[in-house]
């Protein structure tokens, strides 16, 4: 590792509509270094990376790369002069193929005309360079699951040959295994000289990864560790403010089940062959499995999403068939969605309205006011610990682990029988986590049945009362939860399909 | 087309001259001598008013003034006696006046035992179709005559030039061309005697100084220029005080806020003068809807206005755009297909509808949009298929 | 933690495998979702045909052939150029006005002068770029939406023309006019070769220009586009400036039928509203993104075979709206059909 | 549930809500009100008479068919849609009365219900083929404009036919007389606040609340039970019947007219965005886009009054909405 420092950010200021989110930010980052950085939902991190992706132009310091101060007053400038990032958000365009988004904007031409060959050349040259042999440049981003789509984005990352690349959160969409992939290829460019910024809410790729660690709070730094003078305990205490006790809430008593609330027969889609279990009244289940194993689809068939082409649905002993989720919903079921900002906030309306969006459509504001339990919106935003301006406030200018306790506060306000959890938390910080994971539990005990999907396994040990584990759209095996993680690789992956 | 429209913009001119008129530079704000304004044409138009028409005296539509050079047609004899197929390109069907016109027409071509078929295109006021529509006529060499009724005075004449060329021959009316090459052309006398019927009543009418509010469709469409400039002169001589020349689009909506607002602002108004009728019964609601006496104003041969003006007593006059042309049009192609002679410019009587005459034009059973001067009273079919009951 | 090879871990996988050797062929055979157009475009053909025939006309002659060809041209090019804005997630209501407006600034320029020609045609090529140029202005630095935007600047030329001319511009000289307004090779109109000609232009550009992709990629998503260090505003501005000189082209040819320019030329002829009825009929999204020129072509003959059909049967106007209505409505729900068992 | 580290520092109790809620979405949408004002203050300079009860009354009077159409407008735009028919339908309204009354006062009432059904018929036609047949809403209504303007005119033979019943017209001319001050208070505006206001609850109401979600993000909203289809059709249903009661207003206003309606569509969307709403869906409020017309319809006056001469009148009205639309981006921008 050189001592050479490669980008410097200084007294970084930002505010967005006169509320300052970052109160001058100093950074540094040398070359062929992975600086992680971390910290709470909402703390700036993002934002911080987009003053220095010329997304957002910064009030008030100094950008320098290799001494030199640049400001950058749109991205194509910051990528001119070395920086590459992959954002938190997708950034990609379905309708067009890999190549395509690879070079999106710079697309290399001869004689004025885009050299698609030259183009497809490239890409599958990059393909092949992080292993990834699933698809080639022709296919169209839309075809590809969200695992596949997160190594386009690195790949197009890496093609501007950066010298600084920003990643951020770029973990939060894969399992665990295919992380180490991308590990591999970060250490790579490590050793090109690149210099990495590495934003995570895991602390153990962090700690796998990373060379120094800074830790921002409420838009500041609160310090810059190396990683090998600190462990996770410290990093957390940090990051939160207060030490977290238990990571994970205590299992339920096996006398807590209740009876049978969700059963699934012989359910086949499209993706799912014969999928068959129960969820009982108290329990969480875990549903594991590799990305486009069909965890999802499950869920969206269950809740009256996607089609179901045969079996059946059980809800409290009755055979259901859904064929709006509007039913699914009156039935008691509540679909916590993967992807919060595409399926489960209304960006541009307020706090309360989301939060009041599920229940509205199932009982009338009349019923609303006589039923006993439901919480207001400031007692959501209590229970969830939310943190935000106001009721009014619009969810987008929420940070990804706040608009989840919305979209969670929404379905708590329909007081549901069944709560389907598809990675419950992603992208969020460890301390929203643990409370996220207390709310879990805590639904449960109060006899809420609980499926829970997560990439994350030590989440879905953690979690789980069972866990069910799902390989190529059939239900490879079931374990008792506390399950090893190799146990569950192995029946994700069908090295062992008989273990089960 | 002038007087009843929604569409002012296709609309141009039955002016002698279209020649004069077509391509003048840009046209001036109120207040300035419009450069619009041809005196010779301004004065032939204001004489024929007064001319004695040639023809039957009770059928107008087969009158003409001052015909002129009379044109041999004997070369465009047809060779069939009967089963004749005439054809016909309307610029558009898209008002009223045109609606009440296309129908009298086809009524007249029913009645022509010669004509075995009436062909009708639309161009539905694309002057670009109608050129293809024409040539396709031409082409198709199927039509013993062409009727054209141009969407735009300029920019149909290369088309109308192509239709000459072939032996059929052409019968171009209402509005006009830049060339002479029909066999002939059919219109009544002018925008500008338009004009000024309007104006000489409320000349003669209203006192010296007296307000005056001139209600317009749109700026900038020729043959309604002529209908103002005919107006404009005869107000400076006269002294009246023209408080506002206003646009309406031909909406009735937008009439009357502009009247309200003038009421609003001048208090009262002594006339008002209109370049077209359709917006003339809006216009005289305006004042009732204030709760003032309508004053002398002006409107067209449209029924809603008429009757209007006979139930409420209206003090007002009408000036036409003679409808009854399109009847024409059918009897002239019978004559050039006979082989009799027609003038070079058919010229039609432009009567004007005033208190004297108006029980004669009131029609109870006819719809609003009807025109008095349909011409179409003897047709076979009348009044239902006028809409009438 | 276990190392998973990509390759063999899903079904998905092998699915997109395959999938890529179709989309191979598609990408390389047919670039836009043309192919429903062309098929509804052959069997209104065949309807036509039949229905002209029934009613004993003729449907496929020569100069009928020729009428269509011809009646395509003006709403083909400034078809060509609304798809390229639409593609790029914009519009354009312009182009009617500035139809019109071509149409008189090259009558008047020409001024009857056979030597002003090219300087006129340059000139009102100038002022498309200055309009579009202006409309792309406006969207992206004054970040109006575009379809008030380019309403307004719709407004604003025709207060321009009516300020400017109160009729029909002479001034267009015979022999231009004659060129490109009536000449015919065989059954091929000069003036189609012109269509021809641009549509060619701008199916190389959309296809194989860094342009072309951008516009693709800026209609599948500005911010995606934007953050990926492409500059939307110059491919927004380039597209604008495209489709307003394509409507100047439009009303430069017009000016050569007609010989003449006039204020309602564009207005009445509904280049705007029909246009865009052009490209949406062509299978171009109107969210931007998906879709092409080709589609457009077909588009704009299936709308020159409606009107054909409607003169052979003499239908008056009110009969021709309601029956161009209901075609422009089914055919795209046929396509959304269509696409929604692709998905 | 730890309660002592409330992070959800501004959430006040429910009813202090109500008053923020509405603070906010005027500080978001203040700039048309701004503008409103800037321009009755003008007018008012200009000519006196403007501000005084009579004239102003017979402003309001003359706006308030636009500005039904625009909260018509306002239910579809927000919703994600375009509704490109209203104007055609308006024309549909005038003419089919004057047909079917032929100046029978015994026959208005029938005939007003009947307008209405035919306007609820049209927007669910609008709404069913925008979203179950997932027909782009622009092309929908685009056709619709077509089927509707020829269809109307094809039934009376190209021209309108019968009259108008006085006790229709007067529902668009006339109002409550003898009211000390000013004198006449028109049925219209009347009818243009009750519209106002049943629009406002009706946006409060969960109705409306699903409705915005729709816009914003269909997929959410669908998976948060909200039947988006049904949702969406009632927005096009309410902007048929808004049109409807437009036309039934501008009928008696006006008269009969073959072209009543001509370009509403545009000026109602125009009004809409100079509100601040936001075409493609999720954002605006109903009231800023009522003021939108109202101040469209207040520019009309300004220009006419400022004596800008006909023919420019155009180009000074696309300036200025060019203009204000990018002045408000503007704030919106520099208030984020
Ligand atoms: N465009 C914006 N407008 C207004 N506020 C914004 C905007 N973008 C971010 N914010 C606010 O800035 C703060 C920091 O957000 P940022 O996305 O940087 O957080 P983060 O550290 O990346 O959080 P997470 O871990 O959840 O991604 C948040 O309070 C967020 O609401
Ligand atoms: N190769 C592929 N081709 C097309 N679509 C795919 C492919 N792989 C995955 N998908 C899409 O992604 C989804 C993958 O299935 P699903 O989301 O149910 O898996 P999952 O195990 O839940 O994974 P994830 O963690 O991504 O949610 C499917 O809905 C499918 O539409
Ligand atoms: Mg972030
Ligand atoms: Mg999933």
């Amino acid at each position: 590792m050189s001592e050479q420092t490669l980008l410097q950010m200084e007294g970084i200021r930002k505010s967005f509509v006169g509320v300052e989110v970052l109160h001058g930010v100093d950074l540094d980052l040398r070359a062929g270094e992975i600086h992680a950085i971390v910290g709470e939902n909402g703390a700036g991190k993002s934002t911080l990376m987009k003053t220095l992706a010329g997304v957002h132009a910064p009030d008030e310091g100094t950008i320098r790369i290799d001494g030199q101060e640049v400001s950058f007053h749109h991205p194509a400038a910051a990528q001119a002069a070395g920086v590459g990032i992959v954002y938190q958000e997708f950034n990609l365009l379905p309708d067009r193929n890999v190549a395509e988004n690879i070079f999106i904007g710079r697309e290399p031409v001869r004689a004025g005309i885009v050299d698609r060959r030259k183009m497809e050349r490239e890409t599958a040259a990059l393909l092949e360079e992080v292993g990834e042999a699933s698809f080639g440049p022709r296919t169209p981003v839309r075809w590809l699951s969200v695992a596949q789509q997160q190594v386009v984005e690195i790949v197009k990352a890496r093609s501007l040959n950066a010298r600084i690349l920003v990643l951020d959160e770029p973990t939060a969409a894969l399992a665990e295994g295919e992380v180490e992939l991308l590990f591999t290829l970060v250490r790579r460019l490590q050793e090109l000289g690149v210099g990495v910024l590495y934003i995570s809410h895991r602390l153990r790729e962090v700690f796998a990864l990373s060379d120094r660690i800074t830790v921002i709070k409420d838009g500041g730094v609160v310090k810059t560790l190396n990683t090998a003078e600190t462990n996770q305990r410290e990093l957390v205490n940090l990051m939160v403010g207060r030490e977290l006790d238990g990571y994970f809430p205590e299992r339920g008593a096996k006398d807590d089940l209740g009876d049978v609330r969700l059963k699934v027969s012989g359910l086949s889609t499209a993706l799912l062959r014969d999928v068959s279990f129960e969820v009982r009244a108290g329990e969480i289940v875990g549903l594991a499995g590799l990305q486009g194993s069909g965890r999802t689809e499950i869920a969206r068939a269950v809740f009256g999403a996607d089609p179901i082409a045969d079996g059946t649905v059980e809800i409290d002993g009755k055979a259901k068939r859904f064929k709006h989720p509007r039913q699914a919903v009156k039935a008691g079921l509540g679909f916590i969605t993967e992807d919060r900002k595409a399926e489960g906030l209304a960006l541009a309306q307020s706090i309360s309205d989301n939060m009041l969006l599920a229940v509205r459509t199932v009982m009338p504001s009349r019923k609303r006011r006589s039923t006993p339990g439901l919480m207001t919106v400031k007692e959501l935003a209590e229970v969830t610990e939310l943190r935000a301006r106001g009721p009014e406030q619009e969810v987008r200018f929420l940070s990804g682990g706040n608009q989840q306790k919305v979209v969670l506060s929404k379905w708590l306000e329909t007081q549901p029988g069944i709560l389907i959890f598809d990675e419950p938390t992603r992208g969020i910080d460890v301390g929203a986590k643990a409370g996220i994971h207390d709310l879990i539990r805590k639904l449960a005990k109060d006899g809420v049945a609980v499926l829970m999907i997560s990439s994350e396994l030590p989440e879905l040990i953690g979690m789980s009362d069972r866990i069910l584990v799902m390989h190529e759209g059939v239900l490879a095996g079931e374990l008792p939860g506390g399950a090893s993680e190799p146990q569950i690789m192995e029946l994700a992956t069908g090295s062992a399909e008989v273990a089960a | 087309a002038c007087g009843s429209t929604d569409d002012p913009g296709s609309e141009t001119t039955g002016d002698a001259t279209p020649v004069a008129t077509a391509t003048e530079g840009p046209k001036t704000d109120l207040g300035e001598n419009s450069e619009f304004f041809v005196q010779a044409d301004y004065d032939k138009q204001l004489a024929q008013r007064s001319a004695t028409p040639e023809g039957p005296a009770d059928k107008p539509w087969e009158q003409m003034i001052e015909p002129g050079e009379m044109v041999d047609t004997t070369e465009f004899k047809a060779k069939k006696a009967d089963n004749w197929n005439v054809c016909f390109s309307n610029a558009a069907n898209d008002n009223p006046w045109r609606q009440n016109g296309g129908i009298t027409m086809k009524a007249e071509a029913d009645n022509t035992p010669e004509i075995g078929k009436f062909t009708v295109v639309d161009a539905e006021a694309k002057d670009d179709k109608q050129i293809s529509d024409i040539e396709a006529m031409v082409s198709g060499g199927k039509c013993d005559a062409i009727i054209i009724a141009p969407n735009t005075t300029a920019t149909l004449t290369p088309a109308v030039e192509k239709a000459c060329e072939s032996k059929i021959p052409v019968i171009v009316f209402d509005r006009g061309v830049t060339t002479d090459c029909p066999v002939t052309f059919i219109h009544p006398i002018g925008g500008y005697a338009f004009g000024a019927d309007a104006a000489e009543f409320l000349r003669d009418n209203v006192k010296e100084g007296g307000k005056i509010l001139a209600l317009r469709i749109l700026p900038g469409v020729d043959v309604l220029e002529t209908r103002w400039s005919g107006a404009k002169g005869i107000f400076e001589e006269a002294g009246l005080n023209v408080v506002g020349v206003e646009f309406t689009d031909g909406d009735a909506a937008k009439t009357k806020s502009i009247v309200s607002d003038y009421l609003q602002r001048e208090g009262t108004l002594d006339g008002v003068w209109m370049d077209a009728g359709a917006t003339a019964v809006a216009m005289t609601e305006a004042f009732e809807d204030a709760g003032q006496e309508i004053p002398f104003v002006t409107g067209e041969d449209q029924n809603d206005f008429l009757t209007k003006w006979k139930e409420d007593g209206l003090k007002a006059i009408a000036p036409t755009y003679s409808n009854y042309q399109w009847r024409t049009a059918i009897i002239a192609t019978t004559k050039i297909l006979k082989g009799e002679e027609v003038p070079k410019e058919w010229i039609l009587p432009q009567p004007k509808i005033t208190q004297e005459n108006l029980d004669q034009y009131v029609k109870p059973d006819m719809p609003p949009l009807y025109y008095a001067l349909c011409g179409c009273e003897d047709l076979p079919g009348f009044p239902q298929k006028w809409g009438g009951k | 933690m276990t190392v998973v090879d990509p390759s063999e871990s899903s079904p998905g996988t092998r699915a997109a495998a395959r999938k890529e050797r179709v989309a191979g062929w598609r990408v390389g055979v047919l670039a836009s979702p043309a192919a429903p157009v062309y098929g509804a475009l052959i069997g209104i053909i065949v309807l036509a045909w039949i229905v002209v025939t029934i009613d004993g006309g003729e449907f496929l002659t020569t100069g009928n052939i020729v009428n269509m060809l011809q009646r395509s041209v003006a709403l083909g090019i400034v078809s060509l150029g609304q798809t390229v804005v639409i593609l790029l997630g914009s519009l354009d209501l312009s182009v009617a006005a500035l139809i019109s407006l071509s149409s008189l600034v090259t009558a008047q320029q020409m001024d009857g002068q056979p030597g002003n020609v090219i300087p006129a045609i340059l000139i009102v090529l100038a002022m498309g770029a200055g309009v579009g140029l202006a409309n792309g202005l406006i969207i992206t630095k004054l970040r109006v939406n575009a379809f008030i935007a380019t309403l307004g600047m719709a407004l604003i030329l025709g207060g321009i023309i009516e300020n400017g001319w109160s009729g029909p511009q002479g001034g267009v000289t015979d022999a231009f006019s004659q060129d490109l307004g009536y000449t015919r090779f065989g059954v091929i109109p000069m003036s189609f070769i012109l269509f021809a000609v641009v549509a060619v232009v701008i199916w190389f550009i959309l296809r194989s220009t860094r342009f072309g992709y951008r516009v693709y990629a800026v209609g599948g998503s500005e911010d995606v586009s934007k953050l990926s260090g492409l500059r939307t505003h110059r491919t927004i501005i380039g597209a604008h400036i495209v489709c307003s000189l394509t409507a100047v082209i439009t009303g430069i040819f017009l000016a050569s039928r007609l010989k003449a320019g006039t204020p309602t030329v564009g207005l009445d002829g509904g280049y705007d509203l029909e246009s865009i009825a052009a490209v949406v009929l062509g299978g171009t999204a109107l969210t931007g993104g998906r879709g092409g020129v080709i589609g457009t072509i077909g588009g704009v003959f299936i709308l020159a075979v409606l009107d054909n059909v409607f003169n052979q049967l003499e239908f008056n106007s009110f009969v021709r709206d309601v029956v161009r209505g209901i075609v422009i409505i089914a055919a795209v729900a046929i396509y959304a059909r269509r696409q929604e068992k692709k998905a | 549930m730890s309660t002592e580290n409330v992070a959800a520092s501004g959430f006040g109790a429910d009813e202090q809500d109500r008053g923020r809620r509405f603070l906010s979405a005027l500080a978001s949408t203040g700039t048309i009100f701004i503008l409103l004002l800037i321009l009755w203050v003008w007018i008012t300079i200009l000519n006196p008479t403007f501000a005084e009860p009579g004239p102003f009354l017979a402003y309001l009077k003359r706006s308030a068919p636009l500005v039904i159409l625009a909260a018509g407008a306002y239910f579809v735009l927000v919703s994600g849609n375009f509704d490109l028919s209203v104007g055609s339908l308006v024309t549909v309204m005038v003419v089919v009365a004057a047909r079917l009354i032929e100046g029978e006062p015994s026959r208005t009432w029938p005939v007003i219900l009947l307008l209405l059904v035919i306007g609820a018929v049209v927007g669910f036609a609008n709404g069913f083929i925008s979203t179950i047949l997932r027909v782009p809403s622009f092309i929908t209504t685009l056709g619709m404009l077509l089927i509707l303007n020829g269809a109307v005119f094809w039934w009376t033979g190209g021209a309108p036919r019968g009259a108008l019943s006085d006790n229709f017209r007067s529902i668009g001319r006339q109002g409550i007389e003898g009211i000390p001050w000013i004198e006449q208070l028109p049925w219209s505006v009347l009818l243009m606040f009750a519209i106002g206001a049943a629009s406002v609850l009706l946006m409060r109401a969960d109705f409306g609340r699903q409705l915005i979600a729709t816009g914003d993000n269909e997929r959410a909203a669908r998976l948060s039970g909200v039947r988006v289809d049904r949702v969406r059709i009632l927005a096009f249903v309410l902007s048929g019947v808004l049109a409807a009661v437009a036309g039934i207003l501008l009928g008696g206003f006006g008269g009969v007219s073959a072209q009543v309606g001509k370009g509403l569509e545009f000026d109602a969307i125009t009004a809409c965005v100079l509100g601040g709403v936001v075409l493609g869906g999720g954002r605006g409020s109903v009231v800023a886009a009522m003021a939108g017309a109202l101040t469209l319809e207040a520019l009309f006056t300004w220009l006419n009054l400022q004596g800008i001469s006909g023919a420019l009148e155009d180009t000074v009205q696309g300036v200025i909405i060019i203009g204000a639309v990018g002045f408000a981006a503007y704030r919106l921008r520099g208030a984020r």
